[in-house]
């Protein structure tokens, strides 16, 4: 059906056709054509990564040579379970982010600046997805601020709803650089005892290597770049500003995808490139990494309870939940991996209908603020009900892609007989029954202001955030896809790192 | 300190002197780069957090092409003499991608601040946060 | 020697440079300074064989840098607020920066030596980019090569990146200002 | 006419001679330093040049800003469209074989198509940023500025 | 036209002295760069008698030698100034009068003054230049620039 | 053999009076007291210094290409140079930055124009 | 004497003390014009140590950079000069004239 | 025919699946209220039906196995039959008939608001009690355990009222906190050590959980089964009590403090098995624990005027009951503990049923208020005196027999100060139960009270308080059958041993 030449180029076009419609979006400019672009490449790309997955998902390894220069000498693009799944992700949420954005964007930014926009949008998920796919570290540091430099632009066009929206963007620039910039520390520390850039490459010589101060100042150094990437307690303060005060749209995809890739890169590093061969890492992780990742856990959702603004709750609910990624992480066992990974993608399901949401109220309603939003549940039942279905996926409530993420990390956690965690996690989870339900009850149990008129979503709004609740319903009662992919993903790592399991 | 790490730490004085040599310009560049990190994250300007920013990548460079100097080589590019050393390439490949990330970055950045005034009457990191708490807490605005 | 000392010459102009930036709160007289900075790095990446980089710091530094960050401070500010020693303000940042520092300098203990030809770094890739080049490519400047050959494709992404800023850049700025600023105030009402 | 006199004459005097100096490093990245973003960033100053003596409003008409966001585009896809055609020659993405009788010369080509991308990508993108902080207007008094 | 033709050979002869390559694709891109070159520079309106000067020929050369020994004898006397062990300034603020017709023959002038230490040229207007000179010492000479600056400005007829 | 000499002596000659100048004008921007004085100390190294430095740098490449660029370099300094610094005197002369002492008067100055 | 190296080192010794000097006239100013005047001179400087250490590495032939600085320096001074006189860079028509310059040589004069 | 019909799997599908696509048509009718409450009425009546039919199946040992899907691997959505459940979902769906015609006459008399939404949830929360009934297997039985919990929310909170909502809020947090915080951790550990999660004969656990973390699993589970309202996470119940009187016969009768309980029951049975938890004295210190909540719950309940929160004080004390039978681990306990929750749902259904009735009836909520009412709603009061007598444990009433199986299983297990205890609560019982209908019906009305112009409820919540009045006596007489049912709950592993 599909010619061969074609499968092959798959993972290039993965990236490159996203890559050359962006700039034809700053070039069409008004609303529609510059949108219908957009939304048309992410329909493509998402095919394309579904191709992509199909063809890894039996645990094959596509390689790439850009250039026809063969690794280490050239750049390559490497597509296992585990990217494949993250590609999955990004374009999956892209396209139906850009559908989403039609009328979201038609309201919160102006049309002359649509082409623009679109164009950055586009660029965005481009940065990403080529950050996901590459086999270079370097490469990933392209990438990585193709798609930090549009999401600054696009968090900073929320100012029209919000002037907040600009210091938002700033300081989200000031620690993004800062994190990119630590990472190119680190990875010029590895660099130099390696003399390659190749992960795969880079992997097998810091075997060869062995220990030595240099390569875990690299690993200290890349862990925290990406730490400011992905938003880990203390280095999120970036984060809950830029998440509130971006247009609708961008908060949808941004949250759903940028600190997940982040975290797909953590775990890259750590497993494929480091691979665990010196104690240090290990120590790293575990006394400072998860202690960390604990602490954000609980305050971020702690926080959550007391703010005021639905986005803003969001924002922080994020921060708690990426902590759970991290403890997945350090637990280093394959449970532990498959939790973070399969979190990974609920989560990104979950905030993506949930931002979608918010967004929703701030078209329909003019405001984010939850008080302001009482009795939009009867206003709004489809918007409102989505955010229900999403709001219990934060909680972990069964027949939620949250319980399935809950389950997976719990159990791990005790396989560990790491009690504390287990129980941490869990009371995490009660508080964010807390914050979820404010919003709920406010929603449902209280009466439509007078003189307030809230209409419902459109459709092309609705449908995406269903799509995503569904998602969320669907993936939690039978997450056998999911879990596959992750548990691939997972033992893909493992299989690659230098940890024993027994 | 694990005992499987080579012993790096000379202990007679020429080996002290030897060793400084071969990295007196990774310390100098460390240097560098905490003042400019320094600047970004303690000043409260955000022109100022700018200059810093950059001050910090330009050492970050500083830092890789160190990496690519190869004694007696010279710039990597091919001269008729067979017997030339070339300092590597590479990492002078790298920094280029780098410096225009850089200036991309820089470039943004002010553009951000620019609006920042516009929106705000202040470029003061303090005199915003004021600011927006006010936003915050309308209340607290009224009262004042 | 000799170019050691050049080195340790143009790193002392370097680090005066950064901590009169640091000092100064005239903002104007901070982007001279910047520009000098820039300077000076490309005499350093100059004695460190790294002529591309070099020249690209001298045309972004000279060219470009100066005449953005003064557009910038034109339409915002010439002079920084005098900075205020408050110990809040300058302990968490000085501690970060000082700990982060000691640890690169820890890093750097097992470093290879400045300048060592044995260096993994020119053992591995970076030889065979040297021996390569001219059968591969025929391009006597190894960096031309490397940059838009061996790794073309983080180029590709480097124009992009460049292709972003001005995207960005028009995004937030490019239109009349008058307009831009009504919005804002709008908005934050 | 006799504000900045001696500028204008000098700017141009100077003017041409930078521009040809940014096209003589485009051409000559393969032997010497530089390259296409080097060349790119000395156009885009010769420009900026052109605007501090005439005016932005003059740079303005010289090139307008549809033509700069057009010309950026034309440079990226210069770019990656290079890489396009080597798919359709039935290579990877971006490698340069077949742009020519052998795979020595088309790398030579290849190397030289991309950097012309990138020259007037830069070029162009660079004057962009330089003609919108230029063109927008302060509301600040110089009292408070 | 024939400006634009002189530009181009000027132009051309930059890009040699630059190249060293001359193989037969450089020299032609080399061609393509400078018409290039003159297209943005006449889309500029910058295709004029100051771009081009070829009006200025051997008179300028002469003019040169006397402006060397002029700058080495003013570079000594700033030398001596500050060499000396208590420095000795008289800040002299001159309109000085220019009898030159052309903006170029202005431009030489006020450039000349502002090359040799000592004395810099600070504002033009339309017959005089402002002049900043560090002692009195150093303005006499400036008659003389302005009077052989006038000279090879009339040497193009 | 002799042109040699001359050439290696010559340059010696250029290097070592530029380097001078360029010192001395360097030392005249720290010792000279204010602005109005500091801007004819740069004059010399944008000068006289950096043009024998440039001269003898020439001698040394003999009749190459390199030459050829020394001279495209010597040239566009002597063009950009002056400019630079009228642009200079320039800005601090409209910004009203004023010299430590003023000798003479103003009118005496406009009465010079006027004969 | 006659070795080359020895006198690229003692023009390069002279380029360093002046860049030194320059250098602390940037930190002192005490004015911007002193510092923009000192910025301009460390270009110029600048161009002069390329050239020099081109020539003591052996590759003369990377003088573009210095070509470049040459030719593109006084952008940045010129950029100065506008963002004084007219604070806007692109600003076309000039916002004051030599007839207030004449009266401030007068103010000057009598200050 | 019935039986060519309607294969038992089929018609398990069918008990578990007809009230979840009622509630669609109950949704659609809302425009068309008197259908909707036909539709409602009917629903039960139809499950009902069905589990009768299960019945019949499972006495003749057809036992069905309905499988949906995995959730995640090893964990499946599973469904099958065992005599707890099959009590349980009898249970459940027959008072079910009965509660929705009361609330039926109720909400119209009452003139409530969201009558649509409140008979979608009801009849959800039936649902999920099938579902509770009727799993196969723990994680299936959290999965539903969940979903009434989160469907009676909108119940609760019905009247929309700061009180309603402070009290659903409470209701809700206590409930999922402790299923999230405890049960959900005990699952997977019990997953984790065991391997599988299937309720299984003789129970999953020995030779896979160290004898001595058994008894902080227990109380993880103990605790987590917060529908269980075991002290001190009771107090979800009392708040509850701002929700409309058949949602409270709901809570406390047919779904949530049975779902609980029963899950305990379960849990204790096919995780454990008693065997395991007898032999470890795994259970001992909740033996004490429930004595406690059977006492200091019935000391509050005497303190309370509000006759709702008096019952469901009441309700704390009976149900701890359950977990005390759970205690003591061995089959007389089972038997009783099982009779205990048929028992006091009869029981507490008609109280409930009955304080509505006074509500809609007299408008009075406090017990102080209610002397000589009985005179103007007689038969409302005779049918709670039944019920009350039902509670304290005295013939000729069914829950005569469930405090004696439970004596017996105390003195089985030799605790002879359970015995104790089981004989103080049935005196504080009578404490604060009798007095209520015996001043209503022969007190004086208070001074200073207008005699009310109060009579009977209509007759649409007339009939339920009689029928499941008459109920309390009958199962006096029916007692054995259930015994005799009970007798075949497994409690040993199929061939006695374990794998
Ligand atoms: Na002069
Ligand atoms: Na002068």
């Amino acid at each position: 059906m599909i010619p061969q030449a074609i499968i092959s180029q798959l993972p290039i076009l993965q990236v490159i056709v996203p890559l050359i419609a962006a700039p034809f979006c700053a070039l069409l400019g008004g609303r529609n054509r510059a949108w219908a672009l957009a939304f048309a490449v992410s329909l493509v790309t998402f095919a394309i990564s579904a191709m992509l997955f199909a063809s890894t998902l039996d645990g094959t390894v596509l390689s790439y040579q850009l250039g026809g220069w063969a690794p280490p000498i050239g750049i390559e693009y490497r597509v296992d379970a585990l990217n494949a799944f993250v590609l999955l992700i990004v374009s999956g949420v892209g396209a139906l982010t850009m559908l989403y954005a039609r009328e979201s964007v038609a309201y919160e930014i102006d049309e002359r600046h649509h082409g623009l926009f679109y164009s950055a949008f586009v660029f965005c998920m481009t940065g990403l997805l080529g950050v996901t796919i590459t086999g270079d570290a370097f490469n990933v540091f392209v990438f990585l601020e193709i798609s930090s430099l549009s999401t600054y632009a696009l968090v900073a066009s929320g100012a029209k709803r919000d002037r907040r929206a600009l210091t938002a963007a700033y300081n989200y620039l000031i620690m993004g650089t800062i994190g990119a910039t630590f990472f190119v520390i680190g990875l010029g520390l590895l660099y130099m005892i390696t003399g390659t850039l190749n992960m795969a490459d880079l992997a097998h010589k810091l075997v060869e290597h062995g220990d030595s101060r240099t390569l875990r100042m690299g690993f200290a150094f890349i862990v925290v770049g990406f730490g400011l990437k992905l938003a880990m307690f203390p280095l999120h303060l970036w984060l809950p500003n830029a998440y509130t005060h971006a247009p609708s749209a961008v908060s949808a995809f941004v949250s759903a995808t940028s600190t997940k890739v982040a975290v797909y890169l953590m775990l890259r590093f750590l497993f494929t490139v480091f691979g665990f061969s010196i104690p240090f890492e290990v120590d790293v992780l575990r006394t400072i990494v998860l202690p960390l990742a604990l602490i954000g856990i609980l305050a971020g959702s702690i926080v959550a309870v007391f703010q005021e603004d639905l986005k803003r709750l969001l924002a922080y609910s994020s921060i708690s939940q990426i902590g759970y990624m991290l403890v997945g992480i350090t637990l280093l066992t394959p449970g532990g991996l498959m939790a973070s990974i399969i979190h990974l993608f609920n989560h990104a399901v979950a905030k993506a209908a949930l931002f979608m949401v918010a967004g929703a109220y701030v078209m329909q309603a003019g405001t984010s603020t939850i008080s302001d939003l009482r009795g939009v549940g009867r206003d709004m039942p489809f918007t409102t009900a989505a955010f229900v279905v999403g709001g219990l996926s934060l909680v972990g409530v069964p027949m939620t892609v949250g319980f399935i993420s809950k389950w997976y990390l719990v159990q791990a956690a005790l396989e560990q007989g790491w009690w504390p965690v287990a129980g941490l996690i869990v009371l995490s989870s009660l508080v964010a029954f807390a914050y979820v339900w404010r919003f709920v009850e406010a929603a449902y149990m209280y009466p439509t202001p007078d003189g307030v008129i809230r209409r419902e979503a459109p459709l092309t709004m609705l449908i995406p955030m269903w799509i995503f609740a569904g998602s969320s319903i669907f993936f939690g009662l039978n997450a056998s896809l999911t879990s596959a992919a992750a548990s691939r993903a997972a033992s893909g790592l493992i299989a690659a790192s230098s940890l024993i399991w027994q | 300190m694990p005992e499987t790490l080579p012993e790096q730490v000379p202990n007679q004085l020429a080996d002290l002197l030897i060793f400084i040599g071969g990295h007196y310009n990774y310390w100098m560049v460390i240097v560098l780069m905490m003042i400019g990190l320094y600047i970004t994250i303690s000043r409260g300007n955000l022109v100022k957090k700018i200059v810093g920013l950059n001050i910090f990548q330009t050492s970050v460079f500083m830092l890789y092409i160190s990496m690519g100097k190869v004694a007696g080589g010279t710039a990597p590019i091919i001269t008729g003499n067979p017997d030339e050393v070339y300092s590597n390439p590479l990492p002078h490949v790298l920094i280029l991608t780098a410096i225009v990330v850089g200036i991309s970055t820089t470039a943004l950045a002010l553009a951000l601040v620019v609006r920042i005034r516009e929106a705000f009457g202040t470029i003061e990191e303090d005199e915003i946060l004021t600011i927006e708490r006010d936003l915050e807490f309308p209340a607290q605005e009224a009262s004042k | 020697m000799g170019i050691i000392l050049v080195d340790l010459m143009l790193f002392g102009f370097l680090v005066l440079t950064a901590l009169a930036i640091m000092r100064l709160t005239n903002l104007f007289a901070v982007t001279m300074l910047a520009g000098l900075f820039s300077l000076l790095a490309a005499g350093l990446f100059v004695t460190m064989d790294a002529v591309d980089v070099a020249f690209t710091e001298a045309a972004v530094g000279a060219g470009i840098s100066t005449v953005l960050m003064l557009s910038a401070l034109a339409l915002t500010a010439r002079n920084e607020k005098p900075f205020v020693i408050v110990s809040r303000r300058m302990a968490v940042p000085l501690i970060c920066c000082l700990v982060t520092g000691a640890a690169l300098i820890y890093g750097t203990l097992d470093m290879p030596a400045f300048g060592d030809p044995d260096a993994p770094v020119h053992t591995h890739v970076g030889g065979e980019y040297i021996t390569r080049v001219i059968p591969d490519t025929g391009v006597p400047n190894i960096v031309t090569a490397v940059l838009a050959s061996y790794r073309g494709y983080d180029t590709l992404g480097e124009t992009t990146v460049i292709f972003v800023a001005a995207i960005a850049v028009l995004l937030l700025i490019g239109f009349p200002r008058s307009a831009t600023r009504r919005r804002d105030e709008d908005g934050s009402e | 006419m006799h504000h900045h006199l001696i500028l204008r004459v000098v700017a141009k005097l100077l003017l041409p001679f930078i521009l040809l100096y940014a096209l003589y490093v485009q051409w000559h990245g393969d032997y010497g330093p530089g390259g296409g973003f080097q060349a790119g960033v000395i156009f885009a100053v010769g420009f900026i040049l052109y605007a501090l003596v005439y005016g932005v409003d003059a740079l303005v008409r010289v090139v307008p800003r549809g033509v700069l966001v057009g010309a950026m585009a034309v440079g990226l896809l210069l770019y990656a469209g290079t890489g396009v055609v080597s798919l359709f020659l039935g290579l990877d993405y971006l490698d340069y074989s077949r742009l020519a009788h052998d795979p020595v010369h088309g790398q030579e080509w290849g190397i030289l198509l991309v950097e012309l991308g990138v020259g007037i990508a830069v070029a162009a993108a660079m004057t962009a940023i330089f003609v919108a902080f230029a063109t927008r207007e302060p509301d600040i008094d110089d009292e408070d500025w | 036209m024939a400006k634009a033709i002189a530009l181009g050979i000027a132009l051309f002869a930059f890009w040699l002295t630059l190249s060293g390559h001359y193989t037969l694709f450089l020299l032609s891109m080399g061609v393509a760069s400078c018409g290039l070159c003159v297209y943005i520079t006449t889309r500029m309106g910058l295709i004029d008698a100051e771009t081009v000067p070829t009006q200025l020929r051997f008179a300028l050369l002469t003019y040169w030698f006397w402006l060397i020994i002029e700058i080495i004898k003013s570079n000594k006397d700033m030398a001596r100034i500050i060499l000396s062990r208590k420095i000795e300034l008289a800040h002299q603020f001159v309109l000085i009068p220019t009898s030159q017709q052309t903006d170029m023959g202005r431009v030489i002038f006020a450039n000349s003054i502002t090359l040799t230490p000592g004395t810099v040229t600070i504002e033009t207007a339309e017959h005089a230049l402002l002049v900043h000179a560090v002692t009195p010492a150093f303005v006499p000479s400036l008659e003389e620039m302005g009077r052989r600056v006038t000279a090879v400005e009339g040497a193009q007829a | 053999m002799t042109l040699d000499l001359v050439i290696q002596i010559a340059s010696w000659a250029c290097f070592s009076i530029g380097g001078t100048f360029l010192v001395i004008g360097a030392l005249g921007l720290i010792r000279l007291p204010d602005f109005w004085a500091r801007i004819h100390a740069a004059g010399m190294i944008d000068t006289l210094g950096s043009a024998l430095v440039l001269a003898g740098m020439m001698l040394q490449a003999g009749l190459t290409l390199t030459t050829l660029k020394l001279v495209l370099i010597g040239l566009f300094l002597f063009v950009a140079g002056p400019t630079a610094s009228h642009a200079i005197a320039n800005a601090a002369w409209v910004a009203g930055l004023k010299p430590e002492r003023l000798e003479k008067d103003e009118g005496a100055l406009l009465g010079r124009k006027s004969s | 004497m006659s070795d080359p190296l020895a006198m690229f080192a003692v023009a390069l010794v002279a380029v360093f003390v002046a860049m030194l000097l320059v250098i602390i006239r940037t930190f002192m100013g005490p004015s911007l014009y002193d510092r923009v005047l000192s910025v301009n001179s460390f270009g110029t400087l600048t161009v002069l140590l390329l050239g020099l250490l081109g020539f003591l590495t052996g590759r003369p032939d990377f003088l573009d950079i210095a070509l470049l600085y040459a030719l593109i320096n006084f952008v940045g001074t010129i950029a100065v000069l506008k963002f004084v006189r007219h604070r806007l860079l692109g600003a076309a028509n000039p916002s004051r004239d030599i007839a207030d310059s004449r009266d401030e040589i007068v103010k000057g004069g009598q200050a | 025919m019935t039986m060519m019909l309607l294969s038992t799997n089929s018609a398990l599908f069918l008990a578990l699946f007809l009230p979840l696509s009622a509630i669609v048509l109950l949704g659609a009718l809302r425009e068309f209220p008197r259908a909707r409450d036909v539709a409602h009425v009917g629903t039960a009546v139809v499950t009902f039906s069905l589990v009768l039919l299960l019945l019949v199946r499972f006495l003749k040992a057809d036992i069905p196995n309905v499988f949906l899907f995995e959730v995640m691997p090893g964990l499946p959505i599973n469904f099958s039959i065992e005599p707890l459940g099959m009590v349980f979902a009898l249970l459940a769906s027959g008072l079910w008939i009965f509660i929705s015609l009361y609330a039926v006459g109720y909400m119209r008399a009452n003139g409530e608001e969201h009558q649509t939404r409140f008979a979608m949830f009801f009849t959800l929360a039936v649902a999920a009690a099938l579902g509770i009934a009727f799993s196969a297997n723990l994680f299936t039985l959290f999965i539903y355990y969940e979903l009434l919990t989160l469907s009676t929310y909108p119940l609760v909170a019905h009247k929309g009222t700061p009180e309603a909502r402070r009290g659903a809020r409470i209701y809700l947090s206590i409930l999922l906190s402790t299923s999230i915080g405890f049960f959900l951790v005990a699952i997977i550990w019990t997953w984790t050590v065991a391997g599988t999660l299937d309720f299984a004969a003789g129970g999953i656990l020995q030779g896979h959980l160290d004898p001595g973390y058994a008894p902080l699993l227990l109380a993880l589970f103990a605790f987590g089964i917060g529908k269980a309202a075991l002290m001190p996470f009771h107090r979800w119940l009392p708040s509850a009590m701002v929700a409309p009187a058949p949602v409270s016969a709901l809570l406390h009768a047919v779904a949530v403090v049975k779902g609980g309980v029963f899950t305990l029951l379960k849990v204790s049975v096919y995780i454990f098995g008693t065997g395991f938890l007898s032999a470890t004295h795994a259970a001992v210190w909740l033996c004490w624990v429930a004595a406690i909540s059977i006492i200091v719950a019935a000391v509050i309940a005497i303190s309370k005027d509000d006759l709702k929160a008096r019952l469901a004080y009441s309700t704390i004390s009976q149900l701890a009951y359950v977990t005390l039978g759970v205690a003591l681990a061995n089959q007389m306990g089972m038997i009783g503990s099982t009779m205990q929750i048929v028992m006091h749902a009869m029981a507490k259904i008609t109280l409930f049923m009955c304080a509505g009735a006074i509500y809609v009836a007299a408008h009075k909520t406090k017990v102080s208020e209610m002397s000589g009412l009985g005179r103007q709603m007689p038969i409302t009061f005779i049918a709670f005196f039944v019920a009350s007598l039902s509670i304290v444990g005295l013939p000729p009433m069914g829950g005569a027999w469930s405090k004696w199986f439970l004596l017996l299983s105390a003195a089985d297990a030799n605790q002879i100060a359970m015995i104790a205890v089981l004989g103080i609560g049935s005196l504080l019982s009578i404490a604060y139960l009798m007095p209520i209908p015996v001043k209503a019906l022969f007190g004086a009305v208070p001074a200073g009270q207008a005699p009310s112009d109060a009579h009977e409820p209509p007759l649409s919540m007339l009939l339920p308080i009689c029928a499941t009045a008459l109920g309390c006596v009958l199962l006096f007489f029916f007692a054995n059958e259930i015994y005799g049912f009970l007798l075949h709950v497994p409690l040993l592993p199929p061939e006695g041993g374990l794998q």
